[in-house]
């Protein structure tokens, strides 16, 4: 089996006097592709944020090719290879679409490079090439979500860390999105990390599965056992055994808690 | 730690939330009425400067902190209010069935100080709706030197830069506007205009200035009327920093446009944000802040060398530098700075170390809103 | 007509002048969304460093102004480290709370600063303040002074150099990123605090170039700050974060300043600006220059 | 009456020690200090010590009220001396009338200081107006001036300035004089020159201080136009020399007293000037004189009060000053029971003008 | 005759055409659904509706009158609510008063009354308290009643959002895609309580959204776009089995 890249080890992290997250391991090997389940505000985001620098955490570390990165400045981190789709589409609103890919890579220098995987990238979202000179905050918010992970790569990092890619795109383009995402894992070897409400897809594209219930992961498996178990099938795959009303108004408890 | 059970709507209502607040609310009020007949006259003068000063507070915050409307202009309303009061108790107002120019007695004329202000608040409130932010900081700041310019030239009612006699005030051999009387004058007003205001925030105009704040698309859409509720704000905000301009006149005694000019309105800024923007604590917090630090250094400089407490430039250089560690040690004001302590006792036994510990920040723009 | 024509003359270069400070403003704001309350106390350190190094020290005086530009780089670098990033992405109103103060302490530390004080001074420059004919002397009268011309000049070259510098350098751009949304430069790996500091640098420098520049037309004092306060009428009538912006609104005022000085009744002069002002932003809430700004739902 | 203790008496004053103005609180205080030492050093006034307060006004009203009050009634001084400004006398002046505190010698030269009249209070300076009337009648008289303009502060200053020249204007029955007026800490007079220019006018009596003074000169300079200008005692001043680079040639001024040039003094201001020199650390210029003339005026009337003072006393004791001549070589002062101004308004000015690198003084002149 | 209509809706942003010529009709009570690929003006028309936007071209009317031309604020109070794609909310307050600021259009209450708050405002307020009430017991937000919106998280915020509509008292709701963010077990909850709004509350829902498994369970009319121009139009069976539908916006 591949190195693990990303460590993460019994981080804790607060906003103010909430603890958010409460002590979170994982590990994301190199190459492969790692996804996050959980129900909302079960602190997916906040692991992401704890890793890219954007938080601190209390406790802790986070380690990336065998150096410690918790508590560093977000671009820092950024420039050691950790490229994050942030949650929410945060575009650069007032400038247009082209310099928003442009800041994407504003880590590199070798402009025949940049310029070629702006090319790749309008190949991907040909709608990014229509809108190229209009400011990013006038765009639609799936455009915004495309242009928001197409500026990731733009930075060709070594891990990956997507936040909800799929966020309120068109069934064709999540398809999409995650056979480039694909294509990039097993093409360039890109690292991930994947956090998505889709678990279908997101189990389906990844190697490897935490599933997180408020602030502590309470299974971890290769995404082909977790797609097996019961509860993964009910709760987050939303397939329920026949014979049961087929739509249930109440809430069923999980057998893990 | 306390725990609140709810029994029903009226209790998120009303303006005491629970018991604790009638008795800490209950002593400062004693307090407060009972300090003039303890303190040294200088210290009933200073608290009455910090009730009028408060008062102007209150009514920016209304706009800035509540509302989301920086004006930079404030101290054209103060001067209104001011300039009226004094006109009014002063010289009087010519009117037409009357030989002599009438003269007001306060119960008028700070109603009506609040009023002109008021209005004044409409006519540059109704221009400028469409602005925000530092544009329509520009825009009240405009305003306001365009109202200094008319102060200063309107010679026959305000006497110029000559300036103008404030004319104390009586009830029958009372002298109201001096000493222990002015001082519960100020006082009053000054709880009746926090309690007016809180009445205004738990109502649905109230709610719907913090939803313009917030987001004024939503607001819209929620059935908001953007023009009608800035409006209303701005003159209310400018009404109530009228009055505190006509109490001010009387504690000034001496009016001059000079004292109305960008600075003054800077200061009330200053008090705002100091204080805490968006509670109404903070208008008082920034109060004591923009009145009690000057004042304080003045004390400390008695028992410092003269050498140094007469260097020149001294005092603005030491209120600079609080005002900057206040806002570095604490971005949310006196007022986020009280709760997290108040926070800090209430949670006794299990508050948290992380509570005081700040999370990195990120500055989103706010020319989006 | 000549007249009229050297008021606009005259108009012109107060209007620089005001240009001149909004830079300034504009720069800070362009790239950190900050209002910058202490853009005239810069320029008033750097004028007084510049009489500091060219009257007290004695050094020629494009030596001087060099050295003082160079030192109000570094020193706006250090307010920026000392002072604004502690409160680094805090909510806007309390960074410009921060400048407010920082305004207030450099005033006073300028006045308590042996040689420095709270005197006037002047620097003396290689500009004369003679008038110069810029028409046929037959013709008429329409004269301007070598001070007055540096600065036009200076505006000029500024406007030019800074907006280049923000509309095609990474850089700039990066700059310009960082204000609209601070998360998102640093998920794209811009150096968010070092920018920052930057920027405070390079906008002390323009402050100082300001400062040198104006000290022969305003003196040096420790009050000569407060002229940001047309300054930023100027800026904000061009569009608050636009540098061409910035120079058409501070020729906007400082013409109409003079025009209506002559030919209005007195008074008018000191709010014909603001009168102007107030139109301008009523049709155009954006300023001249502004980007419109409505958010997308 | 308070602020009288066995053995001190403490007297109080404001001075704008920061902001634009502290050029002038500075040197106004020191002198003042200067003065009050050496009434110590000669151990103090009938036994008792002097203590001086001086608080910060920032030359705003607001914060002259607030030190008026902690004055007056926190360190419950016995009077007011040399408080400067305008705008600020005139709110802290009235307080202290009001409680009995006398207000002496404020650093302004504005008539309300001395009227109307009240027991307690005490102008020293010659008024702006009273100024700008002799200089006005001097050069009509000996220079032919016919058209006269003034440019202003816009501002109780500038006004009294204006009041000057248009009253002496009708007393002669001159044309009306035209009028042009900036606002305080502007920089640009371009549009003011432009108009007195284009009206024709010889005279320019300046409302102005420093800046203002060398900006419109300058300015006129530039277009060509070359009347006779003449400022009040607030723009005589070396700065308009220094900072002027030989832009103010020829200005003229009007002033009480003259500036102290160190090498033209008599040997006992020169010494006088080393002592300040010594005490201070940098050189005495007129305001320094203005404060400690202030302080030694109301020192020596403290004296004459005798041992049981009063307010009362202590103005009685002005009032029997008579012609009261200071080392400095300006007007004499001179009180009564009805005047509580010290130099006589109509014979106290005296005109100056820029001559190289000094103010060389022309003679004294009155109307 | 028909809750809401569109003829000829258009608007173009500079050189954009957002929406181009598109015509629909809504019937009382059904839920009738937009869907099309990204960019293809869904959320425009919510603004053309809301009056966020002003059309181009073309009319609106809504029970019986036209509001092409009302002023934005007054469209709640005729009866019509929505929910933002972004989610806008009034971060700085509390669950409860988010929801309050959505009883405002009933709201009748003086400014005078209001300041001295007299017993008619507050018995105004307890009534729409009782109200909110009603509406955090539907969505089950009682949890949440006091807490700040700033930190709440996403899944919780759309359903404050929803429930600050539905505070209005509307005829017409607009959801801009009420179930992006969330997951499996919350997306099936939401299709509950547009079910209910739809049946219970009789309220007429007009829905943007992706989730096609969403769409066919609560929609009755579907409406395509692509564009800013009509692609399709039927039931969710029909549109879902429609070629053109499936190459531009379903994906094979
Ligand atoms: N700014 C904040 N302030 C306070 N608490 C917050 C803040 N942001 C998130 N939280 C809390 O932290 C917890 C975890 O939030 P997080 O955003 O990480 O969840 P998530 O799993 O990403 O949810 P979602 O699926 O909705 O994105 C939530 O319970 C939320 O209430
Ligand atoms: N204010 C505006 N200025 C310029 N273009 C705009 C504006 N609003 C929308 N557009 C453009 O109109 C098109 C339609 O946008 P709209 O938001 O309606 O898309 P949508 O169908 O809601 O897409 P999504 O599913 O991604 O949310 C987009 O391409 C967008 O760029
Ligand atoms: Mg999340
Ligand atoms: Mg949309």
């Amino acid at each position: 089996m591949s190195d693990t890249i990303l460590k993460v080890r019994n981080i804790e992290t607060y906003y103010g006097p909430i603890m958010a997250i409460r002590g979170i391991s994982l590990d994301v090997r190199d190459g492969q592709i790692a996804t996050v389940l959980g129900a909302n505000g079960a602190g997916k985001t906040t692991i992401l944020k704890t890793i890219s620098g954007i938080m601190d955490p209390q406790k802790g570390v986070v380690e990336f090719d065998g150096r410690e990165i918790q508590k560093r400045d977000p671009d820092w981190v950024m420039r050691q290879g950790i490229s994050h789709v942030p949650e929410g589409r945060e575009v650069f609103p007032f400038l247009s679409v082209n310099d928003n890919l442009l800041m994407g890579a504003y880590t590199r220098s070798d402009r025949d490079a940049i310029a070629k995987d702006i090319e790749l990238v309008h190949s991907y979202f040909p709608i990014l090439k229509e809108r190229a000179d209009q400011p990013a905050g006038q765009l639609s918010g799936g455009e915004q979500q495309m242009l928001s992970i197409s500026r990731a790569l733009m930075a060709r990092p070594k891990v990956m860390l997507l936040d909800e890619p799929s966020l309120g795109l068109s069934p064709r383009l999540v398809k999409e999105i995650f056979t480039i995402i694909k294509r990039l894992n097993v093409e360039q070897g890109m690292t991930m990390l994947l956090v998505e409400q889709n678990a279908n897809i997101a189990l389906h594209t990844a190697d490897f599965g935490y599933v997180l219930e408020v602030g502590r992961i309470v299974m971890e498996d290769t995404t082909e056992n977790l797609l097996q178990k019961e509860d993964i099938r009910e709760f987050y795959l939303g397939i329920q055994d026949h014979g049961v009303r087929g739509k249930r108004r109440w809430k069923k408890r999980k057998t893990w808690r | 730690m306390r725990f609140l059970f709810k029994t029903d709507y009226d209790q998120d209502i009303r303006i005491a939330k629970h018991s604790g607040y009638y008795w800490s609310y209950g002593l400062l009020l004693l307090v407060v009425i009972a300090a003039p007949f303890f303190l040294e006259s200088y210290y009933i003068g200073q608290m009455t400067q910090l009730y009028i000063i408060a008062i102007a507070g209150v009514g920016l915050m209304l706009l800035a902190g509540y509302t989301g409307l920086v004006s930079l202009g404030h101290a054209a309303f103060f001067g209104i209010g001011a300039y009226t009061e004094a006109v009014m108790t002063g010289n009087g107002i010519p009117l037409p069935f009357m030989d002599e120019p009438m003269v007001f007695s306060f119960l008028v004329s700070m109603p009506m100080a609040a009023i002109f202000a008021a209005l004044a608040g409409v006519v540059i409130g109704i221009p400028v709706l469409r602005l925000t932010g530092i544009y329509l900081a520009i825009a009240t700041f405009a305003f306001a030197i365009v109202i200094e310019e008319v102060l200063s030239r309107w010679e026959s009612v305000t006497n110029g830069y000559t300036g103008l006699l404030v004319e104390s005030l009586y009830v029958g051999d009372l002298e109201l506007s001096d000493g222990p009387p002015f001082y519960f004058l100020c006082l009053g007003l000054l709880i009746l205009v926090i309690l007016m205001s809180i009445n205004l925030l738990r109502s649905p105009t109230g709610r719907a200035m913090m939803a313009i704040r917030d987001s004024e698309i939503s607001a819209q859409s929620m059935g908001v009327n953007l023009a009608r509720v800035k409006t209303t704000a701005f003159a209310l905000s400018a009404g109530v920093t009228g009055l505190a301009g006509a109490l001010f006149a009387h504690k000034l005694g001496f009016l001059s446009p000079e004292s109305f000019t960008v600075f003054q309105s800077l200061e009330l800024l200053v008090l705002v944000v100091v204080g805490g923007i968006g509670s109404l604590h903070g208008a008082i917090f920034g109060a004591m802040f923009v009145l009690a630090l000057p004042q304080g250094l003045a004390i400390l400089k008695d028992y410092l060398p003269t050498s140094i407490a007469e260097t020149p430039g001294m005092e603005p250089f030491i209120f600079g530098l609080i005002l900057v560690l206040v806002i570095i040690f604490e971005p949310y004001g006196i007022y986020g700075r009280w709760l997290k302590i108040k926070h800090y006792f209430q949670m006794f036994p299990v508050y948290k170390r992380a509570t005081f510990k700040r999370q990195k920040a990120y500055m989103k723009s706010e020319r989006l809103k | 007509m000549f007249e009229f024509l050297q008021l606009v003359v005259g108009g012109v270069s107060i209007g620089c002048i005001y240009a001149l400070v909004a830079l300034g403003f504009v720069l800070i704001y362009k790239a950190t969304e900050v209002v910058n309350f202490a853009q005239g106390e810069l320029m008033m350190l750097g004028a007084f460093l510049a009489y500091t190094f060219i009257s007290i020290l004695g050094w020629n005086y494009w030596v001087g102004a060099a050295a003082a530009i160079i030192c109000m780089f570094f020193a706006g670098n250090l307010v920026d480290r000392v002072f604004l990033r502690p409160v680094l992405g805090q909510p806007q109103f309390s960074i410009v709370m921060v400048t407010i103060g920082f305004g207030y302490m450099a005033r006073s530390a300028a006045g308590m600063m042996p040689g420095w004080g709270t005197e006037t001074y002047a620097i003396s420059t290689p500009f004369s303040s003679e008038g110069m004919q810029l028409i046929p002397e037959s013709m008429g009268s329409l004269v301007i002074s070598q001070t007055d011309l540096s600065v036009i000049i200076a505006t000029v070259i500024l406007c030019a150099v800074l907006y280049t510098f923000f509309t095609h350098t990474r850089l700039g751009i990066a700059m310009q990123a960082s204000s609209q949304n601070q998360l998102a430069a640093y998920y794209m790996g811009i150096p968010v605090k070092a920018v920052f500091s930057m920027i405070w640098g390079i906008s002390a420098a323009v402050a100082a170039a300001a400062g040198i520049l104006l000290a022969p037309t305003t003196l040096i004092d420790t009050s000569m700050g407060f002229i940001g306060l047309k300054a930023f009428p100027a800026a904000v009538l061009g569009g608050f974060g636009s540098i061409p912006g910035a120079v058409v609104g501070g020729l906007i005022i400082g013409i109409i300043e003079t025009l209506a000085g002559f030919y209005l009744p007195p008074g008018f002069k000191n709010v014909a600006a603001y009168v102007v002002l107030l139109i301008v932003l009523v049709v155009r809430p954006q300023g001249l220059f502004g980007q419109k700004t409505g958010k997308r739902v | 009456d308070q602020g009288i203790y066995d053995d001190k008496i403490v007297l109080g004053s404001h001075q704008p020690l920061s902001g634009p103005v502290a050029l002038w609180g500075v040197p106004v205080t020191n002198g003042m200090r200067m003065a009050v030492d050496e009434a110590n050093e000669k151990g103090g006034v009938n036994g008792r010590m002097i203590e001086l307060i001086v608080e910060d006004s920032a030359y705003q009203q607001n914060k002259a009220a607030q030190a008026g009050d902690k004055l007056l009634k926190k360190d419950k001084v016995f009077a007011l001396v040399g408080a400067l400004g305008t705008p600020t006398n005139m709110v802290t002046m009235p307080r202290a009338l009001k409680m009995g505190v006398m207000n002496i010698f404020p650093v302004t030269a504005a008539n309300e200081m001395y009227e109307p009249y009240h027991k307690l209070k005490f102008g020293g300076f010659t008024p702006y107006s009273d100024q700008m009337q002799a200089a006005v009648k001097y050069f009509v008289e000996n220079k032919g001036i016919k058209k006269i303009g003034v440019l202003y502060q816009d501002d109780d200053f500038g006004k009294n300035v204006l009041h000057g020249c248009e009253n002496q204007a009708k007393d002669m029955g001159l044309p009306e004089v035209i009028k042009t007026n900036f606002k305080r800490g502007s920089k640009d007079f371009s549009s003011q020159i432009a108009q007195l220019k284009s009206e024709g006018v010889e005279l320019v009596c300046l409302g102005t201080i420093i800046g203002e003074t060398i900006g419109s000169m300058a300015t006129a300079k530039k277009i060509g136009y070359d009347p006779i200008f003449v400022v009040s005692s607030a723009g005589y001043v070396p700065e308009n020399i220094s900072l002027a680079k030989g832009l103010t040639e020829g200005l003229y001024g009007t002033s009480q007293t003259p500036i102290p040039y160190y090498d033209e003094a008599t040997p006992e201001v020169k010494a006088w000037m080393d002592d300040y020199k010594k005490r201070f650390g940098d050189d005495a210029v007129l305001q320094s004189i203005a404060g400690y003339d202030a302080m030694n005026v109301f020192i020596m009337a403290l004296e004459k009060a005798g041992p049981d003072l009063t307010a009362e006393k202590a103005a009685e004791a002005i009032e029997s000053i008579k012609d009261y001549q200071s080392i400095f070589g300006g007007a004499p002062y001179s009180f009564s029971a009805e005047d509580h101004l010290g130099p006589d308004a109509r014979n106290s000015a005296r005109l100056s003008q820029v001559v190289g690198d000094r103010w060389k003084l022309i003679g004294p002149i009155s109307y | 005759m028909s809750l809401f209509k569109a003829e000829n809706l258009a608007i173009n942003f500079g050189g954009v055409k957002a929406v181009d010529g598109v015509n629909f009709e809504i019937e009382k009570g059904e839920c009738f659904t937009i869907i099309g690929p990204n960019g293809a003006g869904k959320t425009t028309i919510f603004n053309l509706i809301s009056r966020i936007y002003d059309s181009t071209d073309g009319t609106m009317t809504f029970d019986g009158q036209d509001i092409t031309k009302v002023p934005p604020h007054a469209i709640a109070s005729l009866g019509i609510a929505r929910t933002f794609q972004n989610i806008e909310l009034f971060e700085h307050a509390t669950v409860l008063q988010n929801l309050l600021v959505g009883r405002h259009c009933h709201s009748r209450t003086g400014l005078f009354s209001e300041l001295a708050f007299l017993p008619s405002v507050r018995r105004a307020e307890v009534a729409h308290r009782e109200k909110v009430e009603e509406v955090i017991d539907f969505l089950d937000l009682q949890h949440y009643r006091e807490s700040l919106i700033s930190n709440l998280p996403y899944g919780v915020r759309k359903v404050v959002e929803l429930g600050r509509a539905l505070c209005t008292e509307p005829k017409l709701i607009l959801l801009d895609e009420p179930s992006s963010g969330l997951n499996v077990e919350e997306t099936q909850d939401m299709s509950f309580w547009i079910d209910d709004i739809k049946k219970d509350l009789g309220i007429t829902v007009l829905m943007v959204e992706h989730d096609m498994k969403l769409v066919s369970e609560v929609s009755d009319h579907v409406l395509v776009l692509n564009y800013g121009r009509m692609l399709a139009h039927g039931s969710p069976q029909d549109v879902q089995n429609d070629p053109e539908v499936v190459k531009a916006y379903l994906g094979e």
